[in-house]
């Protein structure tokens, strides 16, 4: 394992340490539960509160600020935080108009923001709404399964919702606007390595020199399946396709793209890959309206990437060109 | 063997501590087929956590200590394992509050509430490739033997052993309905789950 | 080799162009000439043009807006552009105010950039300044060799030179405050993996799995020494070390940090390294007044990170901070 | 033979492009070693131009071609090979301005022309550890074959690329003073220079 770190039980701490002296301007830190929150809470308007297992860096702490998030809760590196990690952050930002957690969907995040939210309400009658983005299109969704997973789609959410919130919009309108945007975003993802989590010091999974992990998450999960590495275009032909399969986007329409790095792959190969996906949107007629490409939500050093599509109508479109302020995205 | 008081619940926890942090790379190995490879990271560091409180509480209360240890993971612990785990020890706690002394019956008991405990958080049956389906055998055979009045709590735990060992070999052949083995789909067919090999491995010490 | 590109001999092209359709707002290309430009050139200010091999995204491209470049001349992956696709950015970029080309001092870089200049200023009669960017204090500068090698720090020449030149400045006071960054500015790095030149398809050296290379620069070039891998704040003890030996810093000082990230290496580990660095500093006595954490001088996928220490004014403060727009850098 | 005219000049062109062609991957692999593996891969990137150049061009003007192909360089070539090949080609292109045939003494001239041009952008002088430590040589060899009349244009390049091999050589005993190699310091000790190595093969051709 080559890694910059000190052991692998201290890379959450400090990253949290390090990322709140980068930012000390505007976020501070909860060292206690890892709670990553805006330096000046708004008790008048919604509180978005997120998280989920580290090393998904910038997600979440790098979206704590004006016009997104108000905290992020720091896991293990890939484990959810805590319930009561999760429970104190939620009373710390407790707001006259409620809190809204952005869960993404693994059971055991769903299972510890669930305990905390009941928590909270049972015992400090804060008024707790949730949502849970499920973006992943590699994951068939089927009645006997937990469901599609979370991944780079929830950066979407935090954007929107979170410049909703902004605008001192209730608790009940901020999270229907957080539900349209998982209504209508489809992220898929491929790996061309593994990542390595620093306690168990090794890849998570072994793979050839020719070959690539199709549909893999964000946690180093192995993929849908394994198969021969192809270039750009054919991977950006085969990502797209699949996210039309599962949600079909009408010629004309209006769309925002988000081409993520997985943290292993550098800025150059995303360009490359954006380059191919924009020529296929654009063969079919439809308009990307709002992009990002850069590492957003991460898996360690994974090397590869995936590709979010968000269907936009006005008021997503108002709401993601809202101004926002944080560490990782600013606009 | 026929009860247990505090002092041995505290013994048979600590042996469960030790065999945890002994195994957590094991079981990451094992969470990394199947899952993301942390599972075993995240139980050691309660189990870390609960060793001390072992050391630390000073009441005889048998459902006291297991509320307790509950709280601990739900502070310590994510993942699924987190809230699992703490959800099962705080049903447990219930279950046997203000005991000081429990019996094979009481102990059967405790274990039929750590499951539901975990049931009610997680949604889990048996068939769905988690740890319940180690428990849950292993659960019925300590019910069986606790209907009759000559078998001793150290032979009925062997038993549950064994049948936790049989239900996690089972799991094998499982496609994953519940947990991060689910993304898998079949690919997750012909390798055990992490937890449900972990019970096994934990009840046979 | 596992990238994401179509094939090695494109992939300069296809990120110029993903890169531009990713930005196409701001900035335009000249693609015969892989130029990449403001959208808006504006002749009455003192334009500023970078540039050198590609493989170090976002520089430099990821630079041109308000604020900092009006344009970058992208070479091939580790190769300096030619003389002719800087002579025509000059041309296209030409102004009132005249020219500033901000180098990185490499051999091939100097002569090409040199003979732009040289071209320019004969053919077409355009004033056109240049300076070199020296930072990197891996390399000791003497007489007998091509002097320092120019690093991350050329990040902080483009903001405090771009800065500088929107304030409507001539060119001797842009070229002036440049040169101030210069002296003032050093920079160490080291990586744990090598990177892979695409055309190559292999990695440019070979590194054991305990080893670092010590003093590497951004282009593979094996570094000082190769050493054995030490923990996060040991690192950050080597690398400001040999900084402060090159260039003592003051206690009570202001200095601005760039902790950068050559490509490879997640986030997470960089915010690692940035708390022990900036303990140091706090050690010291120095103070930390402006950071930038992230992935701005890369090398390809090399995992390994530098960090560039600037001493400030009054003036170079005032610059770092001064609003800039541009792809890879907001504030 | 004992003069070459344009169709000799592009016939020899050819072959060396060729040669660069074939040596692409091994440039870079030398240049990977002291510097950072682009070498043949700009080298190449120029010949396949020039290549295309050698048929294009239709005057019978040594030096009107050898002109053309140092625009290419400079238009085509970035790192230190376009500046210096494309400064000596255009050396090169004002030295036999005009000329439709040279002799041996003209070639010699070409080539000293060659080198100052490089030497004009990039200062090296022998022993820095550059391409010049396996030029200087053959051109001196050339030099000496030039002044007596014996000697054909064949055996001189034939002596030339033995002087450049020999030179080539010597640079591993060498330590950088240009180029990228200088950043390793003493580490470039025991490897050639990825330039020198390239002058002597393409000189043996
Ligand atoms: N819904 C569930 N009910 C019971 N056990 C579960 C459930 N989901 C997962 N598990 C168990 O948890 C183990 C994984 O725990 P852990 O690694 O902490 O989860 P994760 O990394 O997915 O958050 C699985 O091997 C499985 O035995
Ligand atoms: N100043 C110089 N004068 C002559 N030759 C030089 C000089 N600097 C470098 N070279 C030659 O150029 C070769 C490297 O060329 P190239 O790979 O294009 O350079 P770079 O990648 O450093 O821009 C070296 O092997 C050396 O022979
Ligand atoms: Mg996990
Ligand atoms: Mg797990
Ligand atoms: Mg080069
Ligand atoms: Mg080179």
């Amino acid at each position: 394992m080559k890694k910059i770190i000190n052991t692998p039980e201290n890379v959450v701490d400090d990253m949290c340490r390090g990322f709140v002296l980068a930012h000390e301007k505007c976020v501070s830190l909860d060292s206690k539960y890892r709670i990553i929150y805006r330096k000046e809470i708004n008790a008048k308007k919604v509180n978005l509160i997120s998280g989920g297992g580290s090393g998904h860096e910038p997600s979440h702490a790098g979206f704590v600020g004006k016009g997104m998030l108000d905290g992020a809760v720091c896991g293990d590196v890939f484990a959810s935080p805590s319930v009561m990690q999760i429970y104190n952050a939620i009373t710390k930002l407790e707001s006259d108009k409620g809190i809204l957690l952005i869960v993404k969907n693994y059971t055991g995040d769903v299972m510890n923001f669930d305990g905390a939210a009941e928590m909270a309400e049972e015992d400090d009658d804060i008024h707790v709404e949730k949502v849970y983005v499920n973006d992943d299109v590699a994951v068939t969704d089927s009645l006997y399964t937990v469901g599609r997973r979370g991944v780079a789609g929830t950066v979407f959410v935090h954007k929107i919702a979170g410049a909703k919130a902004e605008t001192g919009a209730d608790l009940k309108d901020v999270k229907a606007v957080a539900e349209k945007v998982i209504a209508n975003v489809r992220t898929m993802g491929f790996a061309l390595t593994s990542c390595t989590v620093p306690a168990k010091g090794e890849p998570t999974f072994d793979i050839k020199d020719g070959d690539m992990e199709f549909g893999v998450g964000i946690h180093g999960e192995p993929g849908v399946s394994r198969e021969k590495i192809v270039n750009a275009k054919e991977l950006a032909k085969r990502v797209v396709g699949r996210i039309f399969e599962d949600m079909p986007v009408a010629k004309g329409a209006d769309v925002a793209v988000l081409l993520n790095g997985l943290g292993g792959t550098p800025l150059q190969e995303l360009y490359i890959l954006y380059n191919e996906v924009s020529k296929i949107l654009d063969k079919a007629g439809i308009n990307i309206y709002f992009n990002m490409v850069g590492n957003y939500m991460t898996s360690l050093d994974m090397a590869g990437a995936s590709v979010s599509i968000l269907k936009l109508d006005d008021e997503l479109k108002i709401l993601l060109e809202a101004e926002a302020d944080t560490p990782a995205l600013k606009m | 063997m026929k009860t247990l008081n505090i002092s041995d619940i505290k013994g048979i926890m600590n042996i469960t501590a030790d065999t945890v942090l002994e195994n957590e790379k094991h079981f990451c190995d094992l969470d990394a087929v199947t899952g993301d490879g942390d599972f075993g990271m995240t139980l050691a560091k309660g189990f870390k956590v609960i060793k001390v409180e072992l050391g630390n509480f000073d009441s005889e209360d048998i459902g006291g200590l297991m509320k307790a240890i509950g709280m601990s993971m739900l502070e310590t612990c994510g993942g699924a394992t987190g809230s699992l785990w703490g959800a099962g020890f705080r049903a447990m706690g219930k279950d046997a509050k203000g005991k000081s002394e429990v019996s094979l019956v009481d102990i059967s008991e405790m274990v039929k509430a750590f499951i539901q405990g975990m049931q009610k958080v997680g949604g889990a049956v048996v068939g769905d490739k988690t740890l319940l389906d180690a428990l849950i055998p292993a659960a019925e055979a300590m019910a069986e033997d606790s209907k009759s009045e000559d078998v001793d709590i150290a032979a009925a735990f062997k038993h549950a052993g064994e049948a936790a060992a049989v239900g996690a070999e089972k799991t094998k052949d499982m496609i994953a309905k519940k947990g991060r083995a689910t993304y898998l789909g079949k690919r997750s067919l012909g390798n055990p789950d992490a937890g449900a090999e972990a019970i096994s491995i934990l009840l046979r010490k």
